[in-house]
C-alpha cells in the first residue's frame, strides 16, 4: 500500500531567459510505515519535488503533467483550501533550514497551537498536546519551554522543536528536506534516531532529503536517486548501497570519501557539470558525464526494473 | 430626508436659537485683562464688559458714547470733568460697591508714568481725579485735550477697578480676573479655545441682550467665514477679499454688512536712503503708482482708494491726493534725474492682501524703469524694518504699510512726528511743522479748525514725497439674522451692545 | 562609453517593460518637457498682470484658468515647473548624498560616533521648521538657496537614519566580513558593499518626499521666505489656490496637479528602478 | 526593559540639551525683538528696554541659554512676554489637544494604511494592487491643506454633518471626537499611503521568509499566516517610522490647528515663534522635543513588546 | 611555522547593557600550522571554530594570547600592516552565497582581491584565468551570487582565496550543503593548490570522513576549547579524549547493514554563561570521576596533547550502545 505515488511528475520554471524543467517524469511511491531517502547532485530538484506536493511552487513554477496521488487523491488536482486540509494533518514537512522555520515573533507554544487549529480539543488540552511532543523530543524544561521565543533555543534544540511540531498532528507522510546539514555528528545522530523513534510510534512515512549518505544508509528503507530533475534509480537502501544499477548512483557512492578505505588526499569526482536543465537534450540526461557511454545513449534509456529496483539507463537492457 | 437632514443641524443651533448664547469669532486670544497693560481690540471687548467703564462707544454708524458705569458725566470746562457713579454698582468676589474713590484709583493708577502703560498717553494730560463724595468727582486736566471723548474714555482707560481688591492683590490682573464689576463675568477662559461671558446677576442696570457670549479666538478669516457658513458662530469679521463672494450670495439665514475702516494703508519711502533720499525719485514713485489698480487688486474691488491717514468722517479727512497717477511723468522725473537703471527693494507683511498688492506696484514700478524686488517679512521681523534699533533701517527703501487706528485724527498724525523717526516714521520725515501742527490739534475742539489742521498735515506729507496713500480699507462682517449686532461705526464689536433681532 | 549607453539603454527597455515602470517615465518626461519648454509652450507670460481677468475659469485661452492677478495660470505652472523640478530633484539629491554619507558613518564608524550622531539627527528632527527656515533666511535672505537648506536640514535627519539602520544590519554580514578579510579598506567596504545594498529601499522614499519638498517651499513662501514673487513656483500657486480655494478651486487644482503627478512619475520610476536593479528579482 | 527606558531617558536629556543650544543660536540669529511686539506701538524705548531687562534679554546669549537651562531643569520655563502666564501652563494646556489630533492622525493611517498594505502584498501586480498604489501615491502627494479644506468643505460646510471649527466641549468626550474626525483625517491621510507602500514592500519581503512557508506547509488558514505570522513582523520597521513621523505629524498639525480652529501647541509655537516670544517658543519646543523622544522611546518599546528578538536586548 | 597561535581567548559581552557578561567564545587555544600543511578543526557546533578563524584572520579582536603569522603579530598589527598580511592568508567563509556581495557580479567578486591591493594586472585575463582553474567556465563572470548554486558559490570563493597566492588559507565548512561530488571536486581543488603552491590550510568541518582524508593533524575543540590535537590517523584510530571519541563513533556511515558502536552523550550542551566546574566535559562524560568535577584538566603538551585526567587507552572499553536497522 502506497501513501504517496508520483507518476511523471513534470514541473517547469518560467525565467527570463526561458523555460527552466525543473522536474522530467519523475516517478516513484512511499510505501506505508516506510523511511525514503532521496540523494542527487545540489540543485537536481529536491527541494522543488516536495514543494510540489505540497502544493506550495514558486509563484513562477507549475506542475506542466503528472500526478501526484496522496492516499489515492491527485494532489494537482486539488484547490488550495483542499490542500490546506492535508497540509499539517496528514503532510507534515521539515524544511531544508529548520533554524529559519520557526516565527522569530510568536511563542513557540503559540505556533503548536495554531497547528491544531482544527482539533476541536481545549487550549489547554491544546498546550498538554504541544507539551507532550516536546518531552518526545527531548526539550528539558518543557512547561517553560511552550512560552519562549524561537531565538532563546539553541539551533539543535529549534530543529527537534520543528520535528515535534511536524510529528504533533500524527500525519502519514513527514518530509524532510536536509534537516541535519548544519550540525556535528552526535547531534545529526541524535536527530536521526528521534526520527526513527517517532515514525516508529506514529507509525507514518518519512520522505527524508540529505547529502550526507551515510545519514540515509543508516535511516531509510528505500533510496530514489535524482539527477537533473530525473528519476535515475530507485531500491532498497541496500539494493542501492550495495548493487547500485544506475552509472550516475554508483559514481556517487564511490565520491563519498566515507567509502574510501584508504586514506587519500585526492578524493574521487564525477567530471563534467550538470546538464543545462534549459535545454531539453534528448537522451540520457547523465550521459555527457558517463564513464560507460556509448552512441545508443542519444536516445532515451528504457525503465529497467529488477527486483523492485529500477533505473533508468540503456546498459541495463543489454 | 429634509426632516433628517435639519435634525442634524439643529443640536448646533440650538444654543443660538433661544436667543440667550451668542457665539462670536474674536480674531485673538485674550492675553491679558488689565485694562492698562491690554494688547489687543478683543481684549477691549472683553475688559469693557467685565470691568464697568465710565462710557462706552456707542453703537450704530456715527461716532459717539454712552454712559455704563457713570450715571452722568460732563465736559465743565476745558480741563474739568465731572461724573456722578451709577448706584448699586458692585464688586464680584466681595469687593464692596463701586465708589468714586475707585475712579479715583483707576484712572490715576492708568496715567500713573511708573505704571509704564502704553497706552498712559490717553491720560497724558490727566492732573488729578479729585473725589467729592462716595459716588461723584471731577476729572482734572493740566490742559485741554481734546481726544479724550473720543479715543480715551470710551476706551478700556475709564474702566473702574477696585481700589481695595488692586492692593490686596498686589496691583496685579491675571487672566483670572477678580473684582469684576460689568454688566458680564468672564465666567470661563479656555485658552485659545474659548471664553465665556455670562451675565453679571447683580448688575441692576441696563442689560446686555444676552446669557452668554462664547467668543471663539480664531485667526484665520477664512477659517471663520467656514465656521459661521457651518453653523458654528452667529457673528465675525470676514477677510476683504470674501466681501463680494459674500454680498453676491449670502449663506442662507445671514446678513453680510460692510462698514468704513479706520486703518490707512500707504507706500513709504525712507528719505534717507537712496535713491529715495532724492526727492524727485520719490516723486516719480507717486506718479507711478495706479493707486486705483493696487487697490482693486488687493481687495478684489471691495475697498476704494483712500487720500490720506485720516479716513471719511473724522476731521481732516481728504478727497485727493496732490498726485495723480502719470507714468510718463514718472519717466520725465527719472529721465531728468538721471536714474534709469534704478532697482529697488519693497518690504511687506507676508500677507495675501499685501503681496497682491505689492505684485501690481512692482508691476507699476517696472512700468517706469524701476525693477523692485519683493521682499516678504513675517510679522516680527516686519515690525522692527524701521526702527533704529535694529541696523536694517538704514537699508529699507520702500515698504507698504498699514496703520490701525481710534476715531481721532491724532491718532493717525501722532506716528509721523519727529519724535517717532526711527521708531514708528519710518520715512523719517522730521518736520517741525507738522509737529506744531499736531499739538496743535490736540487741544482744538471745534470741528472745522481740526479739520484745517489735519487736511494741512496730510498736505505736509504729500509735499515730502514720501508716501503714496493707498486706501483706508473697509470692514466685512456677516451675522445670523436672528441678532443683530452691536458694532461701532468701523465695524468693530461692541459685546453687551449685540441684541437678538 | 558605448557600452554605458547599451547598458543605459537595456535599462530603459527594462523600465519600459514594467507597466508602472513606462507610466512612471511618461509622466516625469511630461513633467520635464514642460518645464524645459515652458518658454515655447507657455501660452503668456507668467508674471504678467492683468486684474481685471482674474479668477477666470479654464477656457481655451487660460487652459487652467486665471490666479488673482489675471496670470495665466497654466503658463505659471509650466514656468514653476522649472523652479520645483530643480528645487525638488537639486534638494533632495543632496539630501541624499549628504544622508546617505552620514547614515552610512553612522552606521559603521565607532559606537560614539554613531550616539552622537543618532542625538543631532533627532534634534534636528524635533525642531521646528518654522525656526529652521526663519534662522536660514536670514542667514541667507529668502531665496532658493534658504529653501534648498531647509529641505536638505529636514530630510537629511530621516534618510541618514535609514541608511543607518541597514549598515548596522549589514555590518555583520559575511560578504563584508569577506571583503575585510581580503584587506578590503573601509571606503571600499562602503563604497562597494554596503552602499549598493541600502541605497534602494531609500531612493523610492525619497522619490515620495518630493511633495514634502513643494510643501517646504509653498509653506516658506507663504511665509514670504520662499522664492520671490513674482517668480512662479507651485509651492506660490498652491498659496495662492489656498487662498481663494472658495471661490476659484482650480488654482488649487492648477498647483497640486503637478505635484501628484511629478510624485507618481518619480515614485513608480523610484519603485521600478529598484526592482530593475535589483538582482534578486530579477527571476520574474 | 524599565533600564533600557533609562538609558533612553539619558540620552533625551542629552537630545533636549542640543536641541536648545540650536534653538538659542537660532533666536540669536532671527531678527525682531520680544519686547516690542509685547508692548505694542505706544510704547516708549525706555519701557522697551526695561521689559528687556526684566525678560533678560541684555545679556549675552549664553547667559540667557544657561539661566533657561538651569531653571528648566527645576520645572521652570519661565513665563511668556504677553500674558506672563507660566509657559508650562500655557503649553501643558495645549498640550492634550496635539496629541489627540496625531493620536486622531495615527489611528486614520493605521487603520487604513495597515490593511491597505496587506491587501496590495497579497497578490501584488493585480489590479487592486496598482489601482491602491496610484491611489496611496496620489494621496501622499496632495497637501495636507487642500484635504482639510475640501474635507471641511463638504462635510461641514456643506453636507453640515461634522463642526467646521474648535476642538469640542471641554467636557463632553463625545463632541471632542466629532470635531477631532475632520482635523485628524487631513493629518492623517497623507500618512495613510505612505503605510500602505511600506507595508506593502515589508509584507512583500516576509512573506517570502521560510517560516512562511513552514506556516503553509502546516495548512494555517491564510488569514492567520497574512495577520498573525507575516503582519506582526512586517510591521516592525513601520512602527519605527510611524514614531519618526511624529515628529512631521507636529509641523501639518499646523495646517489643520490653522483650518480647523482647534487649540494645540503646533500652532502655539507657530505664533510664538511669528511673535518673537522665546520664552513661549523655548518652552513649547522643550516640551514637544521630549515628546517626540518619548514617543520614539514609546515605538521602541512597541517594537520590542512586538519583537521577543529585540526585547530580550532592551 | 607560518602560523602560530598562542593561548588565544575570545571575549564576546552580552546581555543587555546594565548587566553585561563576558563569555568566552574561545578560550584559551594554542596550534601551530606548518607550511604545506592541512589542519582541521572540528567539534560541536558552536564550540568557537569559526570565532576562532576570524580571530585568526583579524576579524576578531582577542582578549588575550597572540597569533603570529610569518613572523608577524596579527592581534597587534595596525589595520595598514594587517592588509599586507591579508594578501596572504585567504579565508573561505561558512556560507558561500552570503559571502559574496549580492549585488556584485562573480567576475568583480574574482578581481576584488586585485582591486584591493591595487596589483597592475590585466583583471580581465586574471579573473578568466581564476574562474576556469575552479571548473567555471567565462560566462559566470556575468552572474550575480544569486544566480549560482551552493557549489558554484563555493568555487567562486575558491578563486578569490587563491587569487593572490596566499600562503594559508582558513576554510570554514568548505563542503556543508554539497553533494558528495561537488565535495570532493572543492577539495581536489584545493589539495592540487596546497600541492602546487605550499599552502597551509586550516579547514573547519563537520564532516569527519572529509577530515579523515584530507587532514594532516586535527584539534577537537569543545566549548571554546581544545580538548584533544594530533595526527589525523592515530587519532582516528585511537581517539583519547572522550568527546573526541564519542564524536567519532558517532560518524554514519554509508553502509545500511554495518552494525554502529556509538557512544551516547547526554543531548544537553553546557551554556557558555555557565560554564561546568573542572572539566568541562564532565556533565556529558560516560566516565566521569569526582576528580573531574573538581579539577580542570590541562592539555598535556604532547605531540598527542589531550587535556582529560583519564584519557582512554585503545583497548579501553567503550560503554556503547547498540545501534542497528
Ligand atoms: N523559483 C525558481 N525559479 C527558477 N528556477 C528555480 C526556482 N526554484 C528552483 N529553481 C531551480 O530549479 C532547480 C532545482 O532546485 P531545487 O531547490 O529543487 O534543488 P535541490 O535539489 O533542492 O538542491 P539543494 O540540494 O541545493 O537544496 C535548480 O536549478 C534551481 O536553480
Ligand atoms: N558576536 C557574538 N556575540 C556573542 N556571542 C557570540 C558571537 N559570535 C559567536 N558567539 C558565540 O560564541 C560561540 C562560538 O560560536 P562560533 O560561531 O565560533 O561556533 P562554531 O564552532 O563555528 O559553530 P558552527 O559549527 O555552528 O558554525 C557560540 O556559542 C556563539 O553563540
Ligand atoms: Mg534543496
Ligand atoms: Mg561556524
Amino acid at each position: 500500500m502506497n501513501i504517496l505515488e508520483i507518476q511523471n511528475l513534470n514541473v517547469t520554471f518560467d525565467t527570463e531567459d526561458g523555460q527552466l524543467r525543473a522536474l522530467r517524469d519523475v516517478s516513484f511511491n512511499v510505501p506505508e510505515h516506510r523511511i525514503v531517502g532521496i540523494v542527487g547532485e545540489s540543485g537536481c530538484g529536491k527541494s522543488t519535488l516536495i514543494n510540489s506536493i505540497l502544493g506550495l511552487l514558486a509563484d513562477n513554477g507549475q506542475v506542466e503533467k503528472g500526478k501526484i496521488l496522496f492516499e489515492g487523491q491527485n494532489l494537482t488536482e486539488l484547490n488550495s483550501s483542499q490542500l490546506r486540509e492535508l497540509r499539517g494533518v496528514r503532510i507534515s514537512t521539515v524544511f531544508q533550514d529548520p533554524m529559519g522555520a520557526l516565527n522569530p515573533v510568536i511563542s513557540v507554544g503559540t505556533q503548536m497551537l495554531h497547528i491544531q487549529y482544527r482539533s476541536s480539543l481545549s487550549k489547554s488540552e491544546k498546550l498538554d498536546n504541544a507539551a507532550e511532543m516536546l518531552r518526545r523530543v527531548r526539550i528539558p524544561d518543557r512547561e517553560s519551554a511552550l512560552t519562549r521565543y524561537p531565538h532563546e533555543f539553541s539551533g539543535g534544540m529549534k530543529q527537534r522543536i520543528a520535528i515535534a511540531m511536524a510529528m504533533m498532528m500524527e500525519p502519514a507522510l513527514l518530509i524532510a528536506d536536509e534537516p541535519t546539514t548544519a550540525l556535528d555528528a552526535t547531534l545529526e545522530v541524535a536527530t536521526i534516531e528521534l526520527l526513527q523513534d517517532l515514525q516508529q510510534q506514529i507509525g507514518c512515512s518519512v520522505l527524508f532529503i540529505s547529502h550526507h549518505l551515510g545519514v540515509i544508509a543508516e535511516l531509510c528503507d528505500d533510496v530514489v536517486v535524482m539527477y537533473a530533475g530525473e528519476v535515475v534509480e530507485r531500491g532498497t537502501t541496500r539494493q542501492i548501497f550495495y548493487r547500485p544499477m544506475h552509472p550516475y548512483t554508483e559514481r556517487l557512492l564511490q565520491c563519498d570519501p566515507a567509502g574510501q578505505s584508504e586514506r587519500t588526499r585526492h578524493l574521487p569526482t564525477i567530471p563534467g557539470e550538470i546538464p543545462d536543465l534549459r535545454l531539453r537534450t534528448p537522451g540520457c540526461i547523465f550521459a555527457a558525464r558517463c564513464h560507460c557511454r556509448e552512441d545508443i545513449c542519444d536516445s532515451t534509456p528504457p525503465e529497467v526494473e529488477i527486483e523492485g529496483q529500477s533505473a533508468r539507463c540503456h546498459r541495463l537492457v543489454a | 430626508g429634509a426632516f433628517g437632514a435639519a435634525t442634524m443641524v439643529v443640536p448646533r443651533f440650538a444654543l443660538s436659537q433661544d436667543g440667550s448664547v451668542l457665539t462670536v469669532r474674536s480674531y485673538s486670544d485674550l492675553q491679558v485683562l488689565d485694562p492698562t497693560f491690554r494688547l489687543s481690540l478683543p481684549e477691549d471687548d472683553i475688559i469693557r464688559s467685565i470691568f464697568a467703564p465710565l462710557v462706552i462707544p456707542q453703537a450704530g454708524d456715527v461716532w459717539g458714547w454712552k454712559p455704563i458705569a457713570a450715571q452722568s458725566i460732563e465736559q465743565l470746562d476745558d480741563v474739568t470733568i465731572a461724573f456722578t457713579l451709577k448706584d448699586n454698582i458692585g464688586f464680584t468676589d466681595g469687593y464692596g460697591q463701586m465708589t468714586a474713590e475707585d475712579v479715583k484709583f483707576s484712572i490715576e493708577r492708568f496715567a500713573d508714568p511708573a505704571m509704564e502703560s502704553p497706552y498712559a498717553g490717553d491720560w497724558s494730560a490727566l492732573k488729578e481725579v479729585e473725589v467729592k463724595d462716595k459716588l461723584s468727582g471731577l476729572i482734572h486736566l493740566n490742559q485741554k485735550f481734546v481726544p479724550l471723548w473720543s479715543t480715551t474714555l470710551p476706551t478700556p482707560a475709564s474702566c473702574i477697578l477696585s481700589k481695595r481688591a488692586m492692593e490686596e492683590l498686589g496691583d496685579k490682573i491675571t487672566t483670572k480676573p477678580v473684582a469684576q464689576s460689568g454688566q458680564y463675568l468672564l465666567a470661563e477662559w479656555q485658552p485659545k479655545q474659548k471664553t465665556v461671558l455670562k451675565r453679571n446677576p447683580d448688575w441692576a442696570h441696563e442689560q446686555g441682550g444676552f446669557d452668554e457670549i462664547h467668543i471663539i479666538p480664531i485667526e484665520d478669516p477664512a477659517t471663520a467665514e467656514r465656521g459661521f457658513e457651518a453653523g458654528d458662530l452667529d457673528y465675525t469679521w470676514t477677510s476683504v477679499a470674501s466681501i463680494p463672494r459674500l454680498k453676491s450670495n449670502p449663506p442662507p439665514n445671514s446678513v453680510v454688512l460692510e462698514k468704513p475702516s479706520l486703518a490707512y494703508v500707504w507706500i513709504g519711502m525712507n528719505q534717507d536712503v537712496a535713491p529715495f533720499d532724492n526727492i524727485n525719485i520719490r516723486r516719480a514713485v507717486q506718479h507711478a503708482i495706479d493707486r486705483k489698480g493696487v487697490v482693486d487688486a488687493a481687495y478684489f474691488g471691495a475697498a476704494s482708494v483712500g487720500n490720506g491717514i485720516i479716513a471719511p468722517g473724522l476731521p481732516g479727512s481728504r478727497d485727493s491726493v496732490t498726485y495723480d497717477y502719470d507714468p510718463d511723468k514718472a519717466r520725465d522725473l527719472l529721465k531728468q534725474e538721471g536714474a534709469t537703471n534704478l532697482s529697488v527693494t519693497l518690504d511687506i507683511l507676508n500677507q495675501t492682501d499685501r503681496l497682491t498688492a505689492a505684485q501690481v506696484i512692482q508691476a507699476n514700478l517696472a512700468d517706469v524703469g524701476i525693477s523692485c524686488e519683493i521682499k516678504q517679512n513675517d510679522s516680527g521681523t516686519f515690525w522692527t524694518l524701521g526702527s533704529k534699533d535694529g541696523d536694517y533701517w538704514n537699508k529699507l527703501q520702500i515698504y507698504l504699510q498699514r496703520y490701525s487706528m481710534q476715531p481721532d485724527p491724532s491718532w493717525a498724525t501722532v506716528w509721523f512726528t519727529p519724535e517717532q523717526v526711527g521708531v514708528w516714521n519710518w520715512e523719517r520725515v522730521n518736520n517741525a511743522e507738522y509737529k506744531a501742527l499736531h499739538d496743535q490739534g490736540l487741544g482744538e475742539s471745534d470741528f472745522g479748525k481740526r479739520d484745517e489742521i489735519y487736511k494741512k498735515m496730510q498736505g505736509l506729507m504729500d509735499e515730502s514725497g514720501c508716501y503714496v496713500f493707498l486706501t483706508h480699507e473697509v470692514v466685512g462682517a456677516i451675522h445670523r439674522d436672528t441678532i443683530q449686532p452691536g458694532l461701532k461705526p468701523n465695524g468693530e464689536s461692541l459685546f453687551s451692545e449685540f441684541k437678538s433681532a | 562609453m558605448s557600452e554605458a549607453v547599451s547598458k543605459l539603454y537595456k535599462a530603459l527597455r527594462r523600465i519600459l517593460a514594467e507597466p508602472m515602470g513606462a507610466f512612471g517615465v511618461a509622466l516625469v518626461v511630461l513633467m520635464v518637457f514642460g518645464a524645459v519648454f515652458a518658454d515655447i509652450l507657455a501660452t503668456a507670460e507668467p508674471s504678467d498682470i492683468s486684474p481685471r481677468d482674474r479668477f477666470q475659469g479654464p477656457s481655451i485661452t487660460h487652459l487652467l484658468g486665471t490666479d488673482h492677478l489675471g496670470r495665466d495660470l497654466f503658463s505659471r505652472v509650466l514656468h514653476g515647473g522649472r523652479i520645483a523640478l530643480s528645487v525638488a530633484l537639486f534638494s533632495i539629491a543632496a539630501s541624499l548624498v549628504i544622508g546617505v554619507v552620514l547614515g552610512l558613518i553612522a552606521g559603521y564608524g565607532p559606537r560614539w560616533l554613531d550616539n552622537l550622531m543618532i542625538l543631532v539627527f533627532d534634534a534636528l528632527k524635533s525642531f521646528p521648521t518654522v525656526m529652521l527656515a526663519l534662522a536660514l533666511v536670514t542667514l541667507f535672505g529668502p531665496s532658493l538657496t534658504a529653501v534648498v537648506v531647509v529641505v536638505i536640514l529636514v530630510n537629511v535627519p530621516g534618510y541618514a537614519r535609514i541608511i543607518r539602520t541597514q549598515t548596522l544590519a549589514l555590518k555583520s554580514a559575511q560578504f563584508v566580513s569577506a571583503a575585510q578579510s581580503m584587506g578590503a579598506g573601509t571606503t571600499r567596504i562602503l563604497r562597494a558593499h554596503i552602499l549598493p545594498n541600502v541605497i534602494g529601499p531609500l531612493l523610492i522614499l525619497a522619490s515620495m518626499d518630493i511633495p514634502v519638498v513643494i510643501a517646504i517651499e509653498a509653506g516658506m513662501s507663504f511665509l514670504g521666505l520662499g522664492v520671490r514673487p513674482p517668480t512662479p513656483s507651485w509651492g506660490a500657486i498652491l498659496n495662492d489656490g489656498f487662498a481663494a480655494i472658495r471661490d476659484t478651486p482650480w488654482i488649487a487644482v492648477a498647483g497640486g496637479l503637478p505635484i501628484i503627478v511629478t510624485t507618481l512619475g518619480f515614485t513608480f520610476l523610484g519603485e521600478t528602478l529598484r526592482d530593475v536593479f535589483d538582482p534578486r528579482l530579477k527571476v520574474r | 526593559m524599565l533600564n533600557y527606558s533609562v538609558k533612553r531617558l539619558g540620552l533625551a536629556v542629552i537630545i533636549v540639551s542640543v536641541v536648545m543650544l540650536l534653538l538659542f543660536t537660532m533666536i540669536y540669529l532671527i531678527p525682531g525683538d520680544p519686547a516690542a511686539v509685547a508692548l505694542g506701538p505706544r510704547a516708549t524705548d525706555a519701557m522697551r528696554e526695561a521689559l528687556r531687562v526684566k525678560m533678560g534679554l541684555d545679556q549675552p546669549i549664553w547667559i540667557q541659554f544657561w539661566n533657561f537651562f538651569i531653571n528648566a531643569w527645576q520645572g521652570d520655563l519661565g513665563n511668556e512676554v504677553l500674558s506672563d502666564r507660566p509657559v508650562t501652563d500655557v503649553v501643558l494646556e495645549q498640550l492634550p489637544f496635539t496629541l489627540a489630533l496625531i493620536a486622531g492622525g495615527m489611528i486614520w493611517s493605521i487603520a487604513l494604511g495597515i490593511p491597505l498594505g496587506c491587501w496590495t502584498a497579497i497578490q501584488p501586480g493585480g489590479i487592486v494592487d496598482r489601482i491602491i498604489g496610484i491611489l496611496s501615491v496620489g494621496v501622499i502627494a496632495v497637501p495636507s491643506f487642500v484635504i482639510a479644506i475640501y474635507a471641511l468643505l463638504i462635510f461641514a460646510v456643506s453636507l453640515r454633518w461634522l463642526p467646521a471649527i474648535g476642538a469640542g466641549d471641554s467636557g463632553d468626550i463625545i463632541d471632542q471626537i466629532i470635531h477631532l474626525i475632520l482635523p485628524s483625517l487631513a493629518v492623517g491621510l497623507g500618512w495613510v499611503g505612505y503605510l500602505a507602500r511600506l507595508v506593502r514592500a515589508s509584507m512583500l519581503e516576509v512573506l517570502e521568509a521560510s517560516h512562511i512557508r513552514t506556516a503553509r506547509a502546516f495548512g494555517l488558514p491564510e488569514r492567520l499566516i497574512t495577520y498573525r505570522y507575516a503582519l506582526t513582523i512586517a510591521i516592525l520597521p513601520t512602527v519605527t517610522l510611524l514614531g519618526v513621523g511624529i515628529g512631521q505629524m507636529l509641523s501639518s498639525a499646523v495646517f489643520a490647528e490653522i483650518v480647523f480652529a482647534r487649540p494645540g501647541v503646533g500652532k502655539l509655537v507657530y505664533d510664538a515663534i511669528l511673535t518673537r516670544n522665546y520664552p513661549l517658543v523655548s518652552g513649547a519646543v522643550l516640551v514637544t522635543t521630549v515628546l517626540f523622544i518619548a514617543i520614539n522611546l514609546i515605538a521602541d518599546l512597541v517594537v520590542g513588546v512586538l519583537d521577543p528578538r529585540v526585547r530580550s536586548r532592551l | 611555522m607560518i602560523l602560530s597561535i598562542n593561548n588565544v581567548e575570545v571575549t564576546f559581552r552580552v546581555g543587555p547593557w546594565f548587566n553585561r557578561q563576558p563569555i568566552l567564545g574561545v578560550a584559551g587555544v594554542s596550534f601551530d600550522v606548518a607550511p604545506g600543511e592541512t589542519f582541521a578543526l572540528v567539534g560541536e557546533s558552536g564550540s568557537g571554530k569559526t570565532t576562532l578563524a576570524n580571530a585568526i584572520n583579524g576579524l576578531q579582536s582577542i582578549s588575550n594570547g597572540d597569533v603570529t603569522f610569518l613572523g608577524e603579530r596579527i592581534d597587534t598589527t595596525s589595520q595598514r600592516n594587517m592588509k599586507p598580511l591579508r594578501q596572504q592568508m585567504a579565508m573561505m567563509f561558512q556560507d558561500p552565497v552570503g559571502s559574496l556581495s549580492p549585488r556584485m557580479r562573480v567576475g568583480d567578486l574574482v578581481a576584488e582581491p586585485f582591486h584591493i591591493h591595487k596589483i597592475k594586472a590585466n583583471i580581465k585575463e586574471e579573473t578568466e584565468r581564476l574562474l576556469s582553474l575552479v571548473g567555471l567556465s567565462g560566462d559566470f563572470a556575468n552572474r550575480y551570487p544569486h544566480q549560482l548554486s551552493g557549489g558554484q558559490a563555493r568555487r567562486v570563493g575558491v578563486a578569490r582565496a587563491i587569487a593572490l597566492n596566499p600562503k594559508l588559507i582558513i576554510a570554514d565548512e568548505p563542503t556543508a550543503g554539497l553533494d558528495v561530488s561537488v565535495q570532493g571536486e572543492v577539495l581536489n581543488l584545493l589539495n592540487d593548490l596546497r600541492e602546487r603552491m605550499d599552502l597551509a590550510m586550516i579547514i573547519i568541518t563537520h564532516n569527519l570522513h572529509v577530515v579523515h582524508h584530507v587532514a594532516d593533524r586535527m584539534a577537537v575543540m569543545y566549548l571554546g576549547r581544545i580538548v584533544e590535537l594530533g595526527e589525523t590517523e592515530s587519532m582516528f584510530r585511537a581517539p583519547a579524549h572522550p568527546y573526541t571519541a564519542a564524536l567519532l563513533s558517532a560518524n554514519p556511515e554509508p553502509d545500511p547493514d554495518k552494525a554502529k558502536e556509538r557512544i551516547s552523550l547526554p543531548a544537553e550542551v553546557p551554556s557558555l554563561l555557565a560554564r561546568p566546574s573542572g572539566c568541562e566535559f564532565h556533565t556529558r562524560c560516560p566516565w566521569v570521576q569526582s576528580r573531574c568535577k573538581s579539577d580542570q584538566p590541562f592539555a598535556n603538551g604532547e605531540v598527542r596533547n589531550i587535556a582529560c585526567h583519564y584519557p582512554l587507552s585503545p583497548g579501553d572499553k567503550l560503554p556503547v550502545k547498540q545501534s542497528s536497522i
